[in-house]
């Protein structure tokens, strides 16, 4: 009976676990090591650890691994992996302002201080194959790093300023304004309370932050594309190392690690208002974990759309925050392929009937045709 | 010590939260906690303690004032909520028999229309829960959810005014504030909302 | 170097954290106390995949002790895949006793049905809910919905369910059919078919749904009164499976599987496995049956 | 004024009913209204919808509300009929609670009952008042529903006679009004309102959105309509001619108050206000 064996579920759930394990090494080459996927599929890993909502490289290395490479599947799992963890400790405020920066750039500006820094980025490259890497060898690794170490000049290193943000120049001159009064400025955590709508900043925050990239990318795309207004500006794309700190039991702030995160503030025109008629600036915020830039942009595109009103899809807090919920809809997606025979039989049981009436009503144009169906000798009072 | 030390949290809990669970789904009967050496402050009943402890954490917040100090530390300690006003607070923990705890059910979260889980749940301590009459005090008729026909329930150590106080403040289903009566042998009775309360020997 | 040790892992009985076990377990006692109302909950995720039971787990796993016997059905199946896979689940994590047999459970899980078999006063059966929103089809947004809900406003629900008879000349709902719990609110009975609908009402079992995906768990206690939506003059009907006998235990008056066999031969079995295993062993259990209103 | 007076048999009695929009001070009242011109408060921009609204209406009384857009006259009916929340003052409608309780404060749950089977409303914009996913009769159903009326045929036979006293084709009862001319969809709407008989009826410029040929129709319609039910109406209208036509007696309004009242007749032939004499003289 196909995949609702009668006793046959525990041995078929047994031979599909043994097929993908097949599956997954059949090729017998040497198996991948965490450090080479966390040496080279970088992004790939941030993007895991974003939507996984976990940072924890080798760990989204290993689910990699484990998931071949399939992206949704390891995000998932390393989010279900998260939840078994005890939380000790709310780490303190980020602070971007100290970020390491690896890349800084401002499409508001053409000068910023501090400097445009396009640090590491493809931006600019020929999307050409590179037939080199084929033939790739340690020896054409160790030439390239060895030459590229060569021209750092280390002792700068220790000297990395950390950088002002480039919204300062606007609010010091009073350009930027709140969307709106922000009224619930409750700062929730939707991992422990269900989020209710309309939803508090914060919480929109976190669930962008975990939303799936592609989902984010759509809206926010949709958004620059007439469905809804927004005509951002980069005010301010960074990309680097922020301190993480926590309190401690003594109320002694502690430095517990650095993490990477990508930040984006969006620039856009707040709608004028009758009172105050100037078209001050308002800004869209996205954070993510590691080099996401797509994500981060995305992000802060949302955040302003949803607080501007309109019912275009990026402006609308329930279908933004619900159906960019990766986990979640490919959980739900996926999960028609359950057997629903029993509602379908439901269902059949009424398709059915519905024939057998329109047999017996041939002739008839249909039943609302008839005002009234039943013998009626009452007025409803 | 206040804290408690033998108390296993994971097993204690799950079988006290169930016991709390077939009286809230069932008005009226009576279930009998399994016991547990627990040493609440003298305010605090132990079957109180049970249903704190079982239920309370960091997210939520109580209101024990009447039972006295050690009883509020007890409760902080020992779950992690917070002690809060009257008009904040997600549990109530009184006597049965005060009823100066009414003024506490006057002011009590009814929860919102939107959202009446947010109402409160009050914890009576009394002195006897049973089905029969040649138990004193207080006799109950209930019918509502949970109950096939009605129930009779007799509750020993319950000022008829916190009753009152209570169908005072449940008239606007779904807004409402739920009920569990503790006694000292360590019986449980529940009267969610939802149930409709006569006090039939007054 | 990257160690095996640093990614090993030791779970908590029942897999989830005693403070959010807490949590779910407020709530569950607030959704008994408000019949039919659905209680935000945190949901937190689960090893399994969204849509695939994870609301079902966070019941079961905050209510099970070492006591517990479960039992869990997938439309109404022991064996069906996903049943095994949340069962071994369940079993791994907590080492509870699982069984087949409804009668023995304790506490059972279950995607689409409420087992034919008569539960009793010592059983919770826990519900799988994929859209807990009854309103849903209605109204899309949740903050209106809730604000429906808030103020028993179910006229788009009425009206709906007329277009439907004046469309079709009856309501076609199928599984899934909105009921009304204790005259208040309007509540899915989750995709169960319309044949188990009137087993929730006045039942002595504690009913729990849970819907992980979405955030919302809600109740029907014993003993409580859950009308399915209709008119005066246009009935409810469950599901008519005439005089159909099932192929397998020759039983009758149950919820059937329709099986193709060829193009043009099908055959009916009773969708309950463990009720059909009962009545081919000529133990038939105790079953309340609704009887369809003729017109 | 207190809403104990004086009985003289009122049907609703509102006293100081107020509505005012954003942030108000204690004065915005006192700064706003027809004698300074505007009801906008001048120091915080809120708006002062209405304020200071006193009158009774008698059962079966037909009571006409004229006014310029933004004198409050609308507001003054959504506020009645729930759409809005008032911002204070009160109101007593015997059909509730025998007029004892201020059913401004009312939990939504029973204001929408009231809703449901004590009034009706007629909007300007049909599309406010109907549910255009739904069939003619439908619409006409979710207030039977409401009411408490769940018999399918009975309702279809009700919906049939409404619509059949609205002169509207039965045999389009089951299209959805978008299909429908304005007039007819206004007919809807009407039989929509009066469904469960409601002691009171609320009118918002109900013809303002139809053809001169078609207005006249609609008014003949309601004016018919209205003595045959005995219902007690409140109509808002900025049309003099609408008000003269179809009500006993009027309250002007101007900047969110009332400025005069009394008998309809009186108000025409012998306006008191500078407002309601501008009114009357761009009429003739």
């Amino acid at each position: 009976m196909g995949y609702v064996a009668i006793k046959g579920g525990e041995d078929a759930i047994a031979n599909a676990n043994e097929l993908v394990e097949f599956y997954r090494i059949k090729a017998r080459t040497k198996p991948i090591e965490l450090a080479q996927i966390l040496g080279q599929f970088r992004l790939l890993i941030d993007k895991i650890m974003g939507e996984g909502s976990l940072y924890a490289p080798e760990h989204a290395a290993l689910v990699l691994k484990q998931n071949e490479g399939d992206v949704f599947e390891s995000a998932f799992m390393l989010r279900a992996y998260r939840a078994t963890l005890q939380r000790r400790y709310y780490s303190e405020k980020l602070a971007t302002r100290e970020m390491f920066v690896r890349r800084r750039i401002s499409s508001a500006f053409r000068e910023i201080p501090g400097g445009q820094i396009l640090g590491p980025t493809r931006d600019y490259s020929q999307r050409l194959l590179d037939a080199r890497l084929v033939t790739e060898t340690m020896g054409d690794i160790d030439a390239f790093l060895g030459e590229f170490e060569a021209k750092l000049d280390r002792s700068s290193l220790h000297g990395v300023p950390t950088l002002s943000k480039v919204i300062d120049l606007l609010q010091s001159e009073g350009l930027l304004r709140e969307v709106e009064a922000d009224t619930n400025r409750r700062v929730v955590d939707i991992t422990r309370e269900a989020v209710k709508f309309p939803a508090p900043r914060s919480a929109a925050l976190q669930m962008l932050a975990r939303a799936e990239t592609g989902g984010i990318m759509s809206l926010a795309y949709s958004a620059q594309r007439g469905f809804g207004s927004a005509h951002a500006t980069v005010g301010e794309l960074r990309v680097g190392e922020v301190p993480v700190r926590v309190r401690d039991a003594r109320g002694r702030v502690r430095l517990i690690g650095r993490i990477r995160v990508t930040e984006a503030e969006m620039i856009s025109k707040i709608k004028t208002q009758k009172k105050d008629p100037v078209p001050y600036l308002s800004l869209g915020y996205g954070l993510c974990f590691g080099q996401n830039e797509t994500k981060a942009i995305s992000m802060g595109i949302l955040d302003r759309t949803m607080r501007s009103g309109g019912d275009a899809p990026c402006q609308t807090q329930e279908f933004v925050l619900y159906h960019t919920e990766g986990i979640e809809s490919y959980g739900f997606t996926n999960h028609l392929k359950l057997p629903h025979y029993v509602t379908f039989q439901s269902g059949l049981n009424n398709l059915r009937q519905a024939v057998e009436r329109k047999e017996k009503n041939r002739g008839n144009l249909g039943f609302g045709s008839k005002p009234a169906p039943q013998k009626i000798n009452q007025p409803a009072s | 010590m206040l804290r408690e030390t033998v108390y296993n949290e994971i097993f204690d809990s799950q079988r006290h939260f169930r016991t709390i669970l077939d009286s809230m789904s069932r008005p009226g009967k009576l279930n009998r906690f399994a016991p547990i050496p627990l040493t609440p402050p003298a305010g605090l009943a132990k079957p109180a303690a049970y249903v704190g402890l079982a239920l309370l954490n960091a997210d939520v917040s109580f209101h024990a004032e009447l039972l006295g100090p050690e009883a509020v530390a007890y409760l902080r300690v020992n779950t992690h909520a917070q002690a809060a006003a009257p008009g904040l607070a997600d549990f109530f923990f009184v006597r049965g028999s005060d009823g100066g705890a009414a003024a506490l059910i006057a002011e009590a979260k009814l929860g919102l229309p939107a959202y009446p889980e947010t109402g409160a749940t009050f914890v009576f301590q009394v002195s006897r829960l049973g089905k029969s009459s040649n138990i004193g005090g207080l006799q109950l008729e209930l019918t509502g959810p949970g109950i096939e026909t009605r129930e009779i329930i007799f509750v020993e150590g319950l000022n008829p005014d916190l009753i009152t106080a209570i169908k005072t403040r449940n008239v606007e289903f779904p807004l409402g504030l739920d009920a569990m009566f503790v006694s000292e042998d360590e019986s449980i009775m529940c009267l969610p909302r939802t149930t409709r309360v006569l006090v039939t020997n007054l | 170097m990257i160690t095996e040790s640093k990614f090993q892992q030791t779970y908590n009985f029942g897999f989830i954290d005693e403070s959010t076990k807490k949590e779910i377990r407020r709530k569950l006692l607030k959704a008994v106390a408000i019949p039919g109302y659905q209680v935000p909950y945190s949901s937190p995720e689960m090893p399994i995949a969204r849509g695939w039971g994870t609301g079902g787990l966070h019941a079961t796993l905050s209510l099970i002790g070492p006591e517990d016997i479960f039992k869990i059905i997938d439309q109404g199946s022991d064996a069906s895949v996903n049943a095994c896979n949340l069962r071994d689940f369940v079993k791994r994590m907590t080492n509870c006793r699982t069984t087949f047999d409804t009668a023995e459970a304790t506490l059972i899980q279950t995607r689409h049905r409420k087992p034919e078999e008569i539960l009793t006063d010592k059983q919770i059966i826990v519900f799988q809910v994929p859209q807990p929103e009854p309103l849903r089809s209605v109204e899309r947004y949740e903050f209106k919905t809730r604000l429906m809900h808030a103020e028993a406003d179910y006229a788009k629900m009425w009206v709906s369910l007329y277009e439907s008879y004046v469309k079709f000349g009856a309501i076609m709902q199928g599984a899934g059919y909105p009921v009304r719990v204790n005259g208040r609110y309007i509540m899915t009975p989750s995709p169960i078919p319309r044949w188990d609908v009137p087993n929730l009402s006045m039942a002595p079992c504690l009913h729990v749904f849970s819907a992980g995906r979405e955030k919302r768990l809600h109740c029907v206690p014993p003993f409580t009164k859950v009308e399915p939506l209709e008119f005066e003059d246009v009935k409810f009907h469950v599901e008519d499976f005439g005089a159909i006998t099932c192929a397998a235990s020759g039983g009758d008056k149950a919820f059937m599987d329709e099986i193709y066999e060829s193009e043009t031969s099908r055959k009916f079995v009773m969708n309950d496995s463990n009720f059909m295993d009962k009545v081919r062993s000529g133990t038939r259990p105790p079953q309340r049956l609704f009887t369809n209103p003729t017109v | 004024m207190n809403y104990q007076d004086s009985d003289n048999g009122w049907l609703l009695r509102v006293r100081n009913l107020t509505k005012i929009y954003g942030d108000p001070i204690s004065n915005s009242i006192q700064y706003t209204g027809p004698a300074h011109g505007t009801n906008i408060c001048p120091e915080t921009d809120a708006i002062v919808a209405c304020a200071e609204i006193n009158f009774d209406l008698y059962p079966g009384e037909v009571l006409g509300v004229v006014g310029e857009s933004g004198s409050g006259k609308s507001t003054l009916v959504q506020l009645l009929y729930f759409d809005q929340m008032a911002t204070g003052g009160e109101v007593h409608f015997k059909a509730i609670d025998e007029g004892k309780t201020n059913i401004v404060t009312l939990s939504n749950q029973r204001k929408r009952q009231a809703r449901s089977s004590l009034m009706g409303m007629v909007y300007q914009n049909p599309r406010d008042g109907l549910n255009f996913n739904f069939s003619a009769g439908g619409n006409i159903a979710e207030k039977l529903l409401m009411a408490g009326n769940f018999h399918v045929g009975r309702i279809r036979e009700r919906a049939s006679f409404l619509l059949e006293k609205t002169e509207v084709p039965v045999k389009r009862m089951d299209n959805t009004p978008a299909t429908f001319s304005g007039g007819m969809q206004q007919r809807v709407q009407i039989s929509k309102a009066i469904a469960n008989n409601p002691p009171l009826l609320f009118l918002d410029e109900v013809t303002s959105g139809l053809d001169v040929s078609v207005q006249a129709k609609v008014l003949d319609l309601i004016r018919h309509l209205q003595r045959e039910l005995g219902v007690s109406m409140i109509v808002v209208s900025h049309d003099l001619a609408v008000i003269r036509m179809l009500t006993d007696r009027t309250l002007v309004m101007k900047n969110g108050r009332i400025v005069e009242s009394g008998l309809t007749d009186q108000i025409l032939q012998d306006p008191q206000h500078p407002y309601t004499q501008l009114l009357v003289s761009s009429l003739l």
